[in-house]
């Protein structure tokens, strides 16, 4: 299990192959990648060590909600570029609906209250990128 | 004592981070980053509204725990606190 | 868009890459292994004329419903070991909602109406793995 | 004329597979398999039910389309036809 906020690039097929866990018949990958909003980059930056508690936090909840034999979130932070990835998320279960549940409840929480901020550099400078959940962050995940 | 304020993204831009203070015995929440704000008017109204309450959507932190917005005037920093003060996260 | 039955392994890495098109900001992988049920190894057989055809309407559909910019379908055929990757899935799309919906989405069909078995090979013998769906195959996807 | 038929999986392990045959005109979807499967009792009952109808759940394809079991019996076969008859899917 890896969990952390890197400025390193990812190598999934790496991830997917140690994802393979015994037991294990599905493995489902969610890679974020910078989308091409007429920007020229963008910039990352994470409250890292709150941010990593967090990510535990979620992938404990995750496991035990949709019973994941393995969960990799791998949270990149610094400058990309349009197409690169920003998260990768990792995770086998038996059997394929645990997987597809539990890949999407772990991105669907980190982007709810991980902190980690975006933004989008354009030609006439940069937009912090808003939330999902314009409200707050740093909510415990209910557990 | 000691304590540190971090601000992050827009905040940052705004104020800095990482800033070291030594606040007096009996300084809040409230007032240490109302101190921090107070010769930067931009920062200080990016975080405060008129009437000089957190914003709604501000999140503060003490070490790495969520501490509401109405209990941070009440809320007592000490000696090697980390204190965080950002907008909301928008990671994925 | 690769869509394909093969004896081959698929390299993942690169199906990811070549799935950020213009405007993707989420890439879906599902990958389906041989899951260790006691057994020794997998063989699997399709009817592949009839296979490919289908997952084209399976990912035709997929796109229609759920606005995707890129698909792969890779499923394997032959012995495979336990671990290795059975049917591998890549969508992208602008959104990750749409991006989950679609690749369920044609891992549903996929279980429901492609001609493709497999049987698990055990000491003592060897097993037809029914389907998820006993009662029928070879429908004709919704559209 | 001459027809290609198919079965896969537990099918063909029973009964064999690419099996060309050359029916007299007139030949039925139905009476073709009756026909390939006629000397070979465990393949003939894994397909058909005492009554000598299509089991439920057997598919049956002719170039491959879909044949509804219901159909196959009036369903004349002709020159280059492929019949395939297989048990369900389970692919993925």
């Amino acid at each position: 299990m890896v969990i952390r906020i890197q400025k390193e690039d990812v190598d999934i097929g790496a991830l997917i192959e140690a994802a393979k866990k015994q037991g294990a018949g599905g493995v489902v990958v969610f890679d974020g990648i910078v989308r091409d909003d007429d920007i020229t980059e963008m910039e990352l930056e994470a409250y890292e060590d709150v941010a990593v508690a967090e990510l535990e936090k979620i992938a404990a909840e995750a496991t035990r909600l949709h019973n994941l034999l393995h969960i990799d979130i791998i949270h990149r932070i610094g400058r990309l570029r349009v197409g690169e990835n920003i998260v990768v998320i990792v995770v086998s279960a038996s059997h394929r609906h645990a997987a597809y549940d539990g890949s999407r409840f772990i991105i669907d929480e980190l982007k709810k209250s991980v902190p980690i901020w975006k933004k989008e550099l354009t030609k006439d400078g940069g937009r912090w990128v808003p939330g999902d959940h314009g409200h707050g962050a740093g909510q415990p995940v209910r557990q | 004592m000691k304590v540190k304020v971090r601000f992050f993204a827009r905040f940052r831009e705004l104020l800095g981070t990482d800033i070291i203070l030594e606040p007096p015995a009996g300084t809040t929440f409230t007032t240490l980053v109302l101190e921090v704000t107070r010769k930067n008017r931009e920062g200080h109204d990016a975080i405060f509204d008129e009437t000089g309450a957190f914003r709604e959507f501000v999140i503060l932190m003490r070490n790495g725990k969520r501490v509401e917005s109405a209990d941070a005037g009440s809320l007592g920093v000490a000696d090697g606190d980390e204190i965080a003060v950002f907008p909301p996260v928008a990671g994925g």
